[in-house]
């Protein structure tokens, strides 16, 4: 599905990612993990466009997506969260999330003077499937609030809700786990892994929480200093002797998992 | 090209320069009385909100007394980090009561409690994105008076990664490194009290193993933490007690091995 | 010797007067940036700040020059500077305290503080010409000139002469100082440092102990000063008159922005720019050429690429063409990160 | 008859923006001759006379005809102003004309508005550039200059002017090396300086107001050392000059409109007393606008704007006895005898027409400091 | 309250305050205020459209606006006779050339890669390209421009009248307020082309910039605009009053009425004017209403808040920031050309920006941004307030100084400083109106 090759992002001297090479198949649930400051997120931000990489190159289903902006990956079916909530703060959740499809007839000037009808069947779907999504995150009440009045990890929430507002191919998840009640994120990790069977969406996923990855990816690739470290399924990566000691650390309770 | 990292995402920030405008209303301090007895640091049945919108809080007590370590967890929205802004004034409280260390602060302004010796990091925008790590650092240290290099020191001891960026904006740095930057700050106070919101959000394990190995240190110092975790089994499990918040009032309350054996805390809240 | 008449006249005309109010551009700015890095808003009220704190001056020299104070060959308004200095500062503290500060517990938008420092500036503007009146007024004393440009010519028998003005050097001098001294100010001292830490994140600065209103304070103190010094000298160097002083305005922010907002080194290097483009692009070649080519090639036209009138329009495009290159302004300004 | 004991003038400058610091002056100007005839008592069977000050923001359309429509409610029966021709043009198209209304300006000196169809309801009292022109290059012509670098802010006057002395000074065979615009009340004049300097001449004359750009370009020049003279036109005449600029400015030389008699003088010294600066540009103008309404007024035995519009220019011209500032009263008293007057004023205004004037000129020379007058023309 | 009450209550207000106005300062002052009042409106909307909606600073209002008024002279008045056939070619191409060079240089810099190369060979263009136009330029304009310099030196317009008839066909500025649109959008599309997408305070300083070069061009053009020279006797598309008072269907329907023919003729023709800009107004504001309260609103406000995240949410931000950005200055365009119409006459040295820029962002602010009703109460109060501020400030002087001796010196300063309490009193006003609503009026949902 997405082929990166020989990627590098300099900022001025520092090299944030160094060089990185590695493949997301096509349907899988790939999870990237490795130690704060590896160049995951610049790695995310370079691949949907946000960064323009220095060099390398960014391919998506065979075509060559170097440098694309990110609206017009949004329509070759790349939706992205951010690790920091970017929310439209002055708008209602709900509006938060009937703004994401594209290609809305409302959004044509032309259309909203003289095709009042159309625009109206269309916002009655649209409101229909945003309260369905914010059913699904367990924040209905919170339909008619000010996105930018909402706590923290409610913001982490409406992030993914956007991603599910359209039918996407791939969809990169940067920590969506962080600061996300854990009983929630469980079921966020059905969600994920419900629209990876049912809808074919691919994923991935970057968190820090090794349940979490272990639950639903294979295979994870573990980042360092810019450059892959590993790639393979989450028990042989924390069985690397390079990951345990730059990432997963030989803290007690992680000591009691690499044992078993 | 824009930056990512930026709070707001916007590019178009206008005239004015809204970036680093804050939330907290300023008010003017009021007085404090002495109000003996109880744990070192009080939310007492805390009832309050945002402005003039409707409480958020309802009736919520949370407390830490000497060299222990509480953690609030919650789902999503419950009013955790409300009640750690309304413990430490950002917020009105409507009724109920702030004391520490046998006075009542209720009325006092965030800035006279730091220099009550309150430490706090924030769950958001907990840095100063355009000055350097080390000057974030001094910061910490703002109100002391005496030498603070080798508390510097430590905390670069602590997260080496911060003394390989010292002289770097702390806004180009990743997620987890700004975590831990915000970390610093707060022990850079030397606090008599030290609040934590997710100080845990986006690091890396190797990291928050240390940090909770730090946290533990700290409190074995005497100095009280209050702490919001969604990393809850973990921090529980070092936890002398544990609040579990719902919809802004107390659900379950006790020491951190008796919520972790509650079942229904286990389901509802930890994740199973 | 016709080069040397070459350089002295590109030197006389551009070189000297481009660097004189590129400074006084660059100081003027300098209070602009600090209200926008700090207190997050455009400051309208800027040049009739500088109007006040100049208008004080004036009053004060005035007085100095009628009991016979003087400072030799200096300007006696630079004795005075100090106190209209402090008139400045009196002046926006009360603003602060009577306006803006409303606004800023109200965490009101950035925008509505700009539209609030344009009422602001028609209160200011009001006053100053309330005190002292619309026209020019007249107070410069001392020598006007290190060196006069007939002096020059008769000591070194050169057909170019070359001025230099006690004001420009006065001016010059006090950029470089000033802007030294708040560098130094900002970078390395702990009420510096909180300054910046208040205006990157105005929460956090309180969480950490910093007194908002102390920053705020100080820096109402810095721009008052600042405004109040940029005022007078251009006073000296030109002329007063508080219409022109609001003029005044749109070059300075120019350089601010062009600078980097929010960079006091940004609104340093904005200010030359804007000042050179403003002097060089419309400049006629001609005398220069005259020299410079051998008998008989002098250029007849004026060897002119825009005229004057376009002085303006042609300032705006360098501008237009830095930012193309530099969108953040030169020195990288704060509303980036 | 069914006079009311009060007659308004209405006095519509720009009291706010880029010329301020003129038309206070200019206001008092006008506001003085209002007075000498209200207080002489003899204005159509002892009728007071005042003055209404209304605003023109100079350059702001808008406020003018807003600033005009309230005089005309306020029921005035002149209309002295406006002064920026952009604003005149406005007030006179949208307010005058419509409702029959006389204006004179004292500064509006837009040929435009020459053409412009009036209904005779417009008179300004300032002089017309082409004549200024043709006198300042007669005096230029005398005073053995070749060539001329010229200067001129840019509005209708400045281009006006700058235009006749251009083609008048080349019609007598000098060169004019440039001709460059300035703005007025802009912080810094070095680059046309710097480009006037290098095209040369033998005297830069300077087309502007003395203490807007034309005083900064003069100073920004002599600091320079690009000239040590000066040709002045009527903008730049003024003690405000001399006093500002210092000895430098001393053997500048121009000359403005004003007559052989002692007209000028005796303005100066009634401004004096007064306490305003008489010498302000276009004050003479405005007092002598303001003085022309009321004699108008006098001779038609009527405030009807309709009625008095046709007396305007038998008061201003020859024939007759001639009228100079302070003399008001007695111009009254001669108009009421049925004697002619040819009122001279201040500034020797000279109607050749509606909406045009001519006039004499004195020459200047500045002399140690004061500008002292070297001849007529 | 409810909003709607609150809303009709300030319009209700501001319309008192005209009204009072109008007792006491005459009614055709009234219907001038409420003129200029409409005019203000449309930009204001224009200018929220940008703002409020957007969040684009364009602080370069001015040349929009200048740029509809010049579109009103271009339309409006007649072809100066031989003043075409003088130079009007040579400018055309000259106009043309200018055109490529700029094409030429644009294509240069796509096609060459980035390096020392191509910057040299922009420069030798963009030089040599410069040289060519001035070449063809500058004796076409002089040529134009001696043309009886006094009364035209201009090209004119395209009104099909003569010199002496072309008053008569006023209908034509019905034409020339879209066509100032036009102008001002077809300057806004360049200005955005290059402008928008990158920082603010860029897009702020570019706007301000292209505006004082738009100012420049006008007052120093003299063959296209007349220059400081002004462009006076622009037709109108309403009867002119001395007409009216001559015709004596209307003199006698005036007196059916009630009024004398000069004040009933004025009035009439005001009223006419009202008319006019209320239609376009309407229009303007329903158009925006709609558009706003839809979809395309939806995401001009997600884009507003967060431009990286709608971004990533497949709107392409750039091209609707120009498009918006097109729109509000073809409004302020529109406007313009309204207010040239309304003024009879081009005058390029009355545009600055304190005036036709910042007042307008006062009108915006005050009104509550993101409200294009607060746009509209904003246009009328502050236009109201900006002509009104000057008795009131009068009116205060007199309070004050009542108590004072007639001769007091400080009674006389007082009194000479009244007109400059003009600016002292709207400052004072707004900061109070901001004060008490700190959103402004009528804020943004
Ligand atoms: N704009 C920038 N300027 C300079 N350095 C930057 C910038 N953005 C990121 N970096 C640096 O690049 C490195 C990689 O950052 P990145 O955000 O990609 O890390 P990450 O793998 O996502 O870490 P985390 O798990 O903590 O989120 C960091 O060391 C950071 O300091
Ligand atoms: N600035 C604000 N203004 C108004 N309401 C707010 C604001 N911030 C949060 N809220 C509301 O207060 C409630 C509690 O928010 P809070 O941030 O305390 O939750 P939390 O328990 O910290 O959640 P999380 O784990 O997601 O951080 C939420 O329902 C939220 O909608
Ligand atoms: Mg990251
Ligand atoms: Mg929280």
């Amino acid at each position: 599905m997405i082929v990166v090759d020989g990627l590098h992002k300099h900022f001025g001297g520092f090299h944030a990612v160094d060089g990185a090479s590695l493949t997301i198949e096509e349907g899988s649930i790939t999870g990237l993990i490795g130690p704060n400051g590896a160049g995951k997120t610049t790695l995310f931000n370079v691949i949907a466009g946000v960064l323009q990489p220095t060099s390398g190159r960014v391919m998506m289903a065979g075509e060559d997506i170097t440098g694309l902006p990110p609206h017009t990956l949004f329509h070759k079916g790349l939706l992205r969260t951010f690790q920091i909530a970017h929310e439209f703060h002055s708008m209602t959740c709900r509006e938060n999330l009937m703004m994401v499809p594209g290609g809305q007839s409302g959004e044509t000037l032309w259309n909203t003077w003289f095709g009042r009808k159309r625009i109206a069947d269309e916002e009655r779907a649209l409101r229909a499937k945003a309260d369905e999504v914010l059913e699904f995150l367990t924040v209905e009440h919170l339909a008619d609030q000010k996105a930018g009045q909402i706590s923290g990890g409610q913001k982490k929430l409406l992030e993914l809700g956007r991603t599910m507002m359209v039918d996407a191919k791939i969809v990169f998840l940067d920590e969506v786990g962080a600061g996300v009640n854990r009983t929630l994120l469980n079921t966020i990790g059905d969600a994920i892994l419900r629209l990876n069977k049912e809808r074919g969406y691919t994923f991935v996923v970057i968190e820090h929480d090794m349940d979490f990855i272990g639950r639903l990816c294979d295979p994870v690739i573990c980042m360092a200093e810019g450059r892959v470290l590993a790639t393979g399924t989450l028990p042989e990566i924390k069985a690397n002797e390079q990951v345990i000691e730059a990432y997963l650390g030989t803290g007690l309770k992680n000591k009691e998992q690499v044992g078993a | 090209m824009s930056d990512p990292y930026g709070d707001r995402g916007n590019k178009d920030l206008s005239v004015g320069n809204p970036k680093g405008q804050g939330s907290i209303m300023p008010k003017a301090s009021g007085k404090t009385h002495a109000s003996p007895g109880g744990p070192f640091l009080i939310g007492d049945t805390m009832t309050g909100g945002y402005g003039k919108g409707p409480d958020i809080l309802h009736g919520c007590t949370i407390s830490v007394d000497k060299g222990e370590i509480a953690v609030i967890v919650g789902p999503n929205g419950a009013g955790k980090s409300t009640a750690m802004k309304a413990v430490f004034g950002m917020l009105d409280v409507r009724s109920g009561s702030v004391k520490l260390d046998g006075e009542d602060i209720t009325g006092l302004s965030p800035q006279a409690r730091v220099s009550k010796g309150m430490g706090f990091v924030p769950q958001t925008s907990n840095i100063f994105t355009s000055m350097t790590v080390e000057e974030n650092l001094e910061m910490g240290a703002f109100i002391r008076r005496d030498d603070y290099r080798d508390t510097i020191a430590q905390i670069y001891d602590l997260f080496p990664i911060l003394k390989d960026k010292r002289y770097q904006a702390a806004g180009e740095l990743s997620g987890g490194q700004r975590q831990q930057v915000a970390v610093g700050r707060a022990l850079m106070t030397k606090p008599k009290v030290l609040m934590l919101d997710e100080p845990t959000a986006g690091v890396s394990p190797i990291v928050m193993d240390e940090l909770f190995d730090r946290i533990i240190e700290v409190a074995r110092t005497g100095i009280p933490i209050l702490m919001v975790e969604q990393n809850a089994r973990q921090a529980l499990e070092i936890a002398d007690k544990g609040y579990v918040l719902v919809q802004g009032a107390n659900a379950f309350t006790g020491t951190g091995k008796e919520l972790l054996a509650d079942p229904e805390v286990r389901k509802s809240f930890l994740g199973g | 010797m016709d080069f040397l008449n070459a350089i002295v006249a590109l030197a006389n005309y551009v070189l000297i007067p481009g660097i004189a109010y590129g400074s006084q551009l660059a100081i003027g700015a300098l209070g602009v940036t600090l209200v926008y890095g700090i207190l997050r808003f455009s400051n309208f009220a800027h040049g009739d700040t500088m109007a006040f704190g100049t208008m004080i001056t004036i009053l004060l020299t005035w007085w100095m020059q009628s009991v016979g104070i003087n400072l030799g060959p200096l300007p006696t308004a630079l004795l005075a500077l100090p106190f209209g200095i402090l008139g400045c500062i009196g002046l926006v503290l009360i603003t602060d305290r009577v306006v803006y500060r409303f606004y800023r517990v109200q965490k009101a938008k950035p925008v509505i503080l700009v539209i609030v420092s344009m009422g602001v500036m028609f209160v200011m503007n009001g006053i100053v010409r309330f005190i002292i009146g619309p026209d020019d007024q007249n107070f410069s004393d001392g020598s006007r000139f290190i060196i006069s440009a007939r002096d020059f010519k008769t000591m070194t028998g050169l057909d170019e002469g070359l001025g230099i003005r006690t004001t420009q050097v006065i001016t010059v001098v006090t950029a470089i100082v000033v802007v030294a001294a708040l560098f130094w100010f900002l970078n390395k001292t702990r009420a510096g440092k909180s300054m910046r830490a208040y205006s990157d994140n105005e929460d956090l600065a309180l969480l950490s102990g910093i007194n908002p209103e102390r920053v705020v304070m100080m820096t109402w103190i810095i721009v008052a000063a600042l405004a109040t010094i940029a005022g007078t000298l251009y006073g000296l160097d030109k002329s007063f008159k508080p219409f022109t002083y609001f003029q005044l305005l749109l070059p300075i922010f120019a350089s601010a922005v062009v600078g980097g907002i929010g960079s006091p080194l940004g609104a340093i290097a904005g200010g030359f720019v804007i000042a050179f483009s403003e002097v060089t692009i419309t400049y006629a070649w001609k005398l220069v050429l005259g020299y410079m080519m051998p008998e008989g090639l002098e250029p007849s036209s004026l060897v002119q690429l825009m005229s004057t009138d376009y002085k303006f329009a042609v300032s705006f495009v360098i501008l237009l063409i830095v930012l193309l290159f530099k969108p953040t302004g030169l020195f990288k300004g704060q509303s980036t990160t | 008859d069914g006079h009311s004991k009060e007659v308004k003038i209405g006095i519509h400058f720009g009291f706010t923006g880029p010329i301020e610091s003129l038309t206070g002056h200019m206001a008092d100007g006008a506001e003085l001759a209002i007075k000498e005839v209200s207080d002489s008592g003899m204005l159509l069977d002892g009728m007071t006379a005042v003055g209404m000050r209304v605003d023109s923001g100079c350059i702001d359309n808008g406020l003018a005809v807003s600033n005009g429509e309230r005089l005309i409610a306020d029921g005035v029966a002149g209309i002295v102003g406006s002064d920026c021709s952009g604003v005149t043009g406005a007030v006179l198209q949208n307010v005058a004309i419509p409702n029959g209304m006389v204006m004179i300006s004292p500064s509006a000196t837009s040929p435009g508005l020459t053409t412009m169809e009036d209904n005779g309801l417009f008179f300004r009292t300032s002089p017309s550039d082409a004549r200024e022109g043709e006198v300042m290059a007669e005096i230029l012509n005398e005073r053995g200059v070749k060539s001329i670098a010229l200067t001129y802010t840019n509005n209708d006057y400045g281009k006006g002017l700058a235009d006749a002395i251009e083609s008048s000074f080349k019609a007598i065979g000098g060169e004019v090396t440039i001709v460059a615009a300035h703005e007025d009340g802009k912080a810094d004049y070095s680059a046309e300086v710097g480009a006037l300097a290098s095209a040369g001449g033998d005297i830069l004359v300077v087309a502007g107001y003395l203490d807007q750009g034309g005083a900064g370009i003069i100073k920004a020049a002599l600091d320079a050392g690009a000239w040590e003279q000066f040709g002045l036109p009527g903008g730049m005449i003024g003690e405000a000059l001399p006093a500002n600029i210092g000895p430098d400015l001393n053997g500048s030389y121009g000359q403005i409109a004003g007559s052989e008699g002692p007209g000028i003088e005796a303005f100066t010294k009634m401004s004096e007393e007064a306490g305003f600066l008489g010498a302000s540009p276009y004050t003479p103008e405005s007092y002598d606008a303001a003085a022309l309404l009321l004699l108008a007024m006098q001779a038609a035995g009527s405030v009807d704007p309709a009625v008095y519009k046709e007396k305007i220019l038998d008061v201003a011209n020859a024939p007759g006895e001639k009228i100079y500032p302070g003399e008001l009263a007695k111009a009254l008293e001669l108009i009421k005898a049925g004697t002619d007057i040819d009122y001279v004023g201040a500034s020797a205004v000279e109607l050749i027409g509606p909406g045009e004037s001519a006039g004499t000129y004195r020459m200047i020379e500045v002399q140690d400091g004061v500008n002292a007058t070297v001849g007529f023309k | 309250m409810t909003d709607t009450v609150k809303n009709t209550a300030l319009f209700a207000l501001v319309f008192g305050l005209i009204i009072i106005s109008g007792f006491f300062q005459g009614w055709n002052n009234a219907m001038f205020i409420v003129n200029m009042g409409l005019i203000s409106a449309v930009m204001a909307i224009g200018v929220n459209l940008q703002w409020g909606f957007a969040g684009l600073f364009n602080v370069g209002v001015m040349g929009f606006v200048a740029l509809g008024g010049l579109a009103a002279v271009l339309v409006g008045m007649p072809a100066t006779p031989g003043a075409f056939s003088a130079g009007g070619l040579g400018v055309v191409v000259a106009l043309l050339l200018g055109a490529a060079t700029i094409i030429a240089a644009v294509i240069v810099y796509r096609r060459m890669a980035a390096g020392r190369n191509r910057n040299l060979a922009i420069t030798a263009i963009l030089i040599f390209g410069f040289f060519v136009f001035r070449g063809f330029l500058d004796p076409s304009v002089s040529a134009i421009e001696s043309v009886n310099p006094a009364a035209t030196g201009y090209l004119g317009g395209l009104n099909p009248g003569s010199q002496d008839t072309y008053r008569d066909n006023g209908w034509i500025m019905l034409i020339a307020w879209p066509v100032g649109g036009l102008f001002a959008a077809a300057a806004a599309w360049m200005i955005g082309k290059a402008a928008l997408g990158l920082r603010s305070d860029y897009l702020a300083i570019a706007t301000l910039g292209i505006a004082e070069i738009i100012i420049a061009v006008m007052k120093n053009e003299d063959w296209l605009t007349r220059g400081v020279k002004n462009v006076v006797g622009v037709p109108r598309p309403v009867p002119y009053e001395l007409d009216l008072q001559n015709s004596a269907a209307f003199v006698e329907r005036a007196a059916s009425l009630g009024f004398d023919p000069v004040e009933g003729s004025t009035i009439w023709v005001k009223l006419l004017y009202a008319v006019l800009f209320a239609i376009v107004l309407g229009i303007i504001f329903w158009l925006s209403q709609r558009a706003l309260n839809s979809p395309w609103g939806r995401m001009l406000r997600a884009i507003r808040d967060n431009e990286v995240a709608a971004e990533a949410m497949g709107k392409d931000v750039t091209a609707r920031h120009l498009q918006v950005f097109i729109l509000g200055s073809a409004v302020c365009g529109i406007a313009g050309a309204m207010m040239t119409t309304l003024d009879g006459q081009l005058t390029p040295g009355s545009y600055q920006p304190l005036r036709f820029t910042f007042l307008i962002w006062v009108m915006v602010i005050v009104g509550g941004s993101g409200s294009n009703l607060g746009a509209i109460l904003g246009g009328f109060l502050i236009w109201f307030l900006w002509v009104q501020v000057e008795p009131i400030g009068l009116f205060v002087m007199d309070i004050i100084t009542s108590g004072m001796s007639d001769d007091s010196w400080l009674r006389a300063h007082l009194i000479d400083s009244a007109a400059q309490m003009r600016l002292m009193t709207m400052g004072v006003i707004m900061i109070l109106v901001l004060r008490f609503s700190p959103r402004g009026l009528i804020p943004e949902k």
